[in-house]
């Protein structure tokens, strides 16, 4: 329109990739992979229940707001991000701080991602968490392992994606930068204008959308108009995706089509993943979300649980047997009915080398409080 | 093991329901809005059963978009509705706040008088339950900074109620702040007036009466003050404990009478000290009172610093019956 | 998707209508009618000028945002209104205050609109100004007459409009309410949530984006990656029409649709009308605009004069003659061009009366401005 | 008619635009964004030149969303980057008021040191031109009520060059209140030095010596300080004035050395009152300086209104010379 028109130029977004058979990102997963991905749902998973049992011993504070159901969402996410990508979870997030760039094996001491150990001392308050226990429960990240820090607000770290985006990009990098939301957030304002300032630009951002058809106590219809979130997309003239959240193959799928198209400089993508959330929203919600959540709801929304979901696409592939899948029952399962052998021994290990950390870590000193307002000899 | 059944004591949370319950009832034109407030009936339940008795429409679940919820009310008010807005926590009253600050509190004086605003903004507030940075705040200086805005905070489910009422029928738009550590406080539950009452804003409360020194407070440090208090009765120092209540407006006669009795002031507020209300109030007496004070005014706040998480370092930056008697002391020693 | 799904269903939006020219709305226009829309573009481009001319002489404070050349959305916008219907204009938008539901005219001392008197009181700052003058320039409206006061922070207001709309429907009522905006104001987060607010509740809110390819000093592709802000609609899931900003008629034409459309409950609808800023931003700006938007540029911008459209339009429809249009030849002139005897005497007549009216009304006391802060006897 | 031509005298938009200039030369990684700071140069030509200069990359004309242009900086600044980020008026700064307070302020905190956040958001400020109620606005209480933001405002161009750089520098984030009705005022041009110097933050400057009475200001309110201290001097009142230069961080000692020469006290500024940073100083003379005060410290500042448009009632509610000359001369008589 103008000669002096900027750095940016409008286009029509490319349209979102049909689902082609013959040429899925997941095809090229190798078993090792697939088994990979199957252990990090585990491990998703009993992280959840195994600090749902710690918080009834009274070992903790804080509201859990558990990540049940929707584990396939964030492995699925993260599983093909290189460790320079960037990602912003929150509340509901917890696992993505350690499985970040997953890929990297989880179990690796010298992977991208936070330790689990330093993820527990977050969860237990001691010093040893990266934010020094200052912010409460999902509310860590790390620079130097590109992570952006969580906070209460919610959408509140989509500019910080764009931000860490648009500094990439002068750096001449590569990163892409993913965020994880609930698709209530979606309606905040600050959404709206980090995603447009990310279209204008074409910023590498990539927004997935858990929609896990309830923000607190109220209804997907009540948050926005039409049934897709991804349909926020069309707004912006960007791809918008929509996967099958109990899949995560499915999830990678889409995944890795919108790290292709924003790593290649053709912009931002959203990709809502349907799914459902298994509990109240919060560990303190459980009871008043059976009022307004009814059980055949509820039900209906957990039937595909991921696990289960994921060790049929194995079986599938011919990387699993029957027999190998049912060592392990963890689907289906809440906290209460769900024990240590549902799961493989290695996750359990895991989660214990986190927490024994915690435990053994100190509360920090009161005085702490007074430091970190403004930099120090700076 | 009479026949009357004692009347049953009611707790701050249910004073601030039942205020909500009638005024929806008595003023067809009242329009309740916020995020979980309907179906949920609110994160703590304050709002629990409006929707139910007063209908969908009447009762707003809203998306999670605080600056459109403000908005809207400010849109209900010109159109002749009388809403109340909340904010799930008064922490994310920040993402509505210049709808707040530049539509809401200046609509009156914009149109010279012709449109008023009965609006008022309320959620929880308040620190010392382990609620970090996003659960914990007190930004009540922000609006007393800004002209337009009513500031209230009651400390009691009585005044909760009444003060509630007030604000809601005063036409002008006010931020109420409510304190979620007392939502559900035992100790505080009160037997409740069966008709119709209205606490009236800018009337402090003389919490107890004392010679020596004064204290002045609102919101949940008021029980530290009463603590204070008698721990110092125990040393032989008679503290006087005002309650403000209501900030914007400000009884600062209530403060001055006692002032001019005692001579000597700690204001306590867990709000951070720079620009806080804590401040405004020291400032006024210094102004206004100088000539009764024989200290220096003191403020107990909370630190420069954000609320962090872990128990020790939340109560390290926060206002403590501690730090209130040991600077009763000093002032009294001045 | 659960049992206590509110008030609001999902469902698809409508989709606008085809330009179909058996059945434009346009085309029920009387002559009478025809002619009075051709007069109020007169009215609100002498407005324009005259104002400047005034402030040249020195006789106004504060900044002029010029609506030249696109008054045709104003006058199209505004004609087929009703009185009960809401108009929420912004700093472009001046004659929009007079020109409320134009069809009631707006010579007649008794419609709804405000009066010129009032209008012009608040341009230079008197009494008479139904603000009394405490805010400035544009930011009048009025209660009474269903114009929502005019605020400096873009956007803002649009939630002022879904609050009026949804107190309106509370009161069983069957008001539209109509905001203007600039194109750059659709990137404020407040303008997302209240869109989004609107049609989740299928509010009867018609968001009119004039779009004059510059916000400021920067230009449309740095502040939206399509071209169209009409597609800002397809995330909401609702009509997002586009008109053409110098044809009074065919903004008209939509403006109808979209009335029809949200009186009936449908839900709001946006409405880019496409044109181009005259001048510099405000009147401080020409000489920098100069610079930035280079003359082949503004001279393309400024081709179709919605007098002359408006004009060709009459002379097709048979209500006017060639030597009839050519009586007042104001179009394509700039202030500094233009003489009165470029207007119909009433229209002159009627801001003389209004500019009249300004002048000898007092300023008011200083101590005025220590009311209203607080209801009064309340 | 000498060869050598004297310095040429600079206004402070200049030396803004300079302070901006020569960090931007200075620091590769430094980015600077807002509304028409580019393609236009800015509203009022701070930013002029710098796209053309340092490309439109690093100069970015970002869309009408002042909360992403705030969201925006922290993610920059997460990611290594110091930034300058413009609110087109400071009123503006209210629209992304949670990204300040909740992210910027907050981050240094939250991750106990890791993370910094080199930013600065600096816009033109304060009343005194007819901007009416959202282009003159003196705001800076709301964020000295949040803590870990630094707030800043100088009132010569000197200091406006050297504390912009400062803070650039300083590695946390700081609101920078720029006075408009100064940027271009002949009155205050001064020649600036050929070489890089930074003015400190936290440290006050003496404008004026004065013996019987301390007035204390910043900003536009400065320059009414020194014409009372003439007019007071033609009454034989000896008036010093301190022009504190940065709120946060504040030089106390300054003020308290003055007091303990002057034993009085008048503090003006331009924002309303109550919880204003008039009475944060007020407060703290009270309590760290009550020793020294033989009279009550007075606050001068806007009345507790919106800044109307017109003149007349523009003037009415803001602080003028007459005010603070009535003020310290009712406060000598003491
Ligand atoms: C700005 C803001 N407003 C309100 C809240 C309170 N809140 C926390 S979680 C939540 C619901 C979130 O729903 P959604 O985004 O769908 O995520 P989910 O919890 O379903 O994963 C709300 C309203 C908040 N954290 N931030
Ligand atoms: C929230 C907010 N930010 C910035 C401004 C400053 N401002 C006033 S008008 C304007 C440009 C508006 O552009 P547009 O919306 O396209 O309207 P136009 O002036 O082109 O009619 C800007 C940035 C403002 N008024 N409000
Ligand atoms: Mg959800
Ligand atoms: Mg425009």
């Amino acid at each position: 329109m103008s000669p002096n028109s900027g750095t940016a130029t409008a286009v029509k977004a490319e349209a979102p990739p049909e689902t082609d058979q013959s040429r899925r990102p997941q095809d090229a997963l190798t078993k090792e992979d697939c088994l990979e991905i199957l252990k990090q749902l585990y491990l998703a998973r009993y992280f959840d229940v195994r600090l749902i049992k710690e918080k009834k011993r009274g070992h903790l504070r804080g509201t859990l707001y558990s990540s049940h159901n929707q584990e396939a969402i964030l492995v699925g996410s993260l599983y093909g991000l290189q460790p320079n990508d960037w990602v912003s979870p929150i509340h509901r997030d917890m696992p993505a701080f350690f499985l970040k760039d997953a890929k990297f094996k989880w179990d690796d001491r010298e992977r991208m991602g936070l330790s689990i150990e330093e993820v527990c001392a977050q969860v237990w308050g001691k010093s040893g968490s990266p934010g020094r226990a200052r912010d409460n429960w999902s509310h860590i990240g790390s620079r130097a392992k590109h992570i952006i820090h969580s906070t209460s607000m919610l959408a509140g770290t989509i500019p910080t994606a764009t931000g860490v985006a648009y500094a990439d990009r002068l750096n001449r990098g590569d990163a892409v930068v993913v965020t994880l939301n609930g698709e209530g957030s979606t309606a905040q304002g600050i959404f709206h204008e980090a995603i447009n300032f990310a279209s204008i630009h074409k910023l590498p951002v990539i927004t997935v959308i858990e929609n896990n058809q309830w923000a607190y106590g109220t209804p997907n219809e009540l948050e926005y108009a039409l049934e897709d979130f991804a349909r926020r997309a069309d707004g912006y003239g960007i791809p918008g995706l929509i996967a099958d959240g109990q899949d995560v193959f499915d999830v990678y799928d889409k995944m890795m089509w919108a790290v292709d198209y924003s790593r290649a400089g053709k912009g931002p993508v959203i990709i809502e993943c349907k799914t459902f959330r298994a509990y109240g929203h919060g560990d303190h919600d459980d009871d008043r979300a059976a009022k307004y959540r009814p059980k055949p709801e509820v039900d209906e929304g957990r039937k595909r649980d991921p696990i289960a979901v994921c060790k049929q696409a194995l079986i599938e592939k011919g990387f699993l047997t029957p027999q190998e899948a049912n060592q392990w029952m963890a689907e289906g399962k809440n906290a209460a009915e769900v024990s240590n052998d549902d799961f493989p021994p290695e996750v359990v290990q895991y989660l214990d080398r986190g927490i024994e950390f915690a435990v053994a870590s100190p509360v920090p000193e009161p005085e702490e409080a007074a430091r970190w307002v403004f930099k120090e000899n700076g | 093991m009479s026949a009357v059944a004692a009347p049953a004591k009611k707790n701050y949370l249910t004073a601030l329901r039942e205020a909500l319950d009638e005024e929806m009832g008595r003023n067809p034109d009242m329009v309740c809005e916020g995020e979980d407030i309907g179906i949920l009936g609110g994160a703590f339940g304050v709002t629990e059963g409006l929707q139910a008795k007063y209908g969908k429409e009447r009762v707003i679940d809203m998306p999670i978009s605080e600056a459109c919820i403000v908005g809207n009310a400010v849109g209900m008010a010109l159109n002749g509705k009388t809403v109340m807005a909340e904010m799930q926590f008064i922490d994310f009253i920040s993402c509505g706040f210049d709808q707040i600050v530049n539509m809401l509190a200046t609509y009156y004086y914009r149109t010279a008088g012709e449109v008023n605003m009965p609006v008022v903004v309320r959620g929880p507030a308040g620190a010392y339950g382990g609620g970090a940075l996003y659960h914990s705040q007190m930004n009540e200086a922000w609006f007393c900074n800004s002209p337009g805005l009513q500031v209230v905070c009651p400390s009691t489910p009585y005044d909760a109620k009444g003060l509630l009422k007030s604000a809601i029928r005063s036409g002008n738009p006010t931020i109420f702040f409510e304190i979620k550590e007392l939502y559900r406080k035992r100790e505080i539950e009160e037997v409740l007036p069966n008709e119709d009452y209205l606490v009236p804003l800018g009337k402090a409360a003389i919490r107890r009466e004392g010679t020596d020194i004064t204290l002045v407070s609102y919101g949940q440090n008021v029980y530290h003050c009463l603590a204070a208090a008698q721990e110092l009765q125990g040393m032989g120092i008679s503290a006087e404990v005002i309650d403000i209540r209501s900030l914007v407006p400000l009884d600062e006669q209530a403060i001055y009478e006692s002032i001019s009795k005692t001579s000597r002031v700690v204001v306590v507020n867990e709000a951070p000290m720079t620009c806080g209300f804590a401040g405004e109030i020291v400032a006024r007496i210094s102004q206004n009172a100088f000539k009764y004070l024989d200290a220096p005014p003191v403020r107990i706040t909370r630190l420069d610093t954000p609320v962090p998480w872990v128990k020790p370092l939340e109560l390290y930056v926060l206002p403590s019956l501690e730090k209130i008697v040991s600077a009763a002391v000093a002032t009294v020693k001045y």
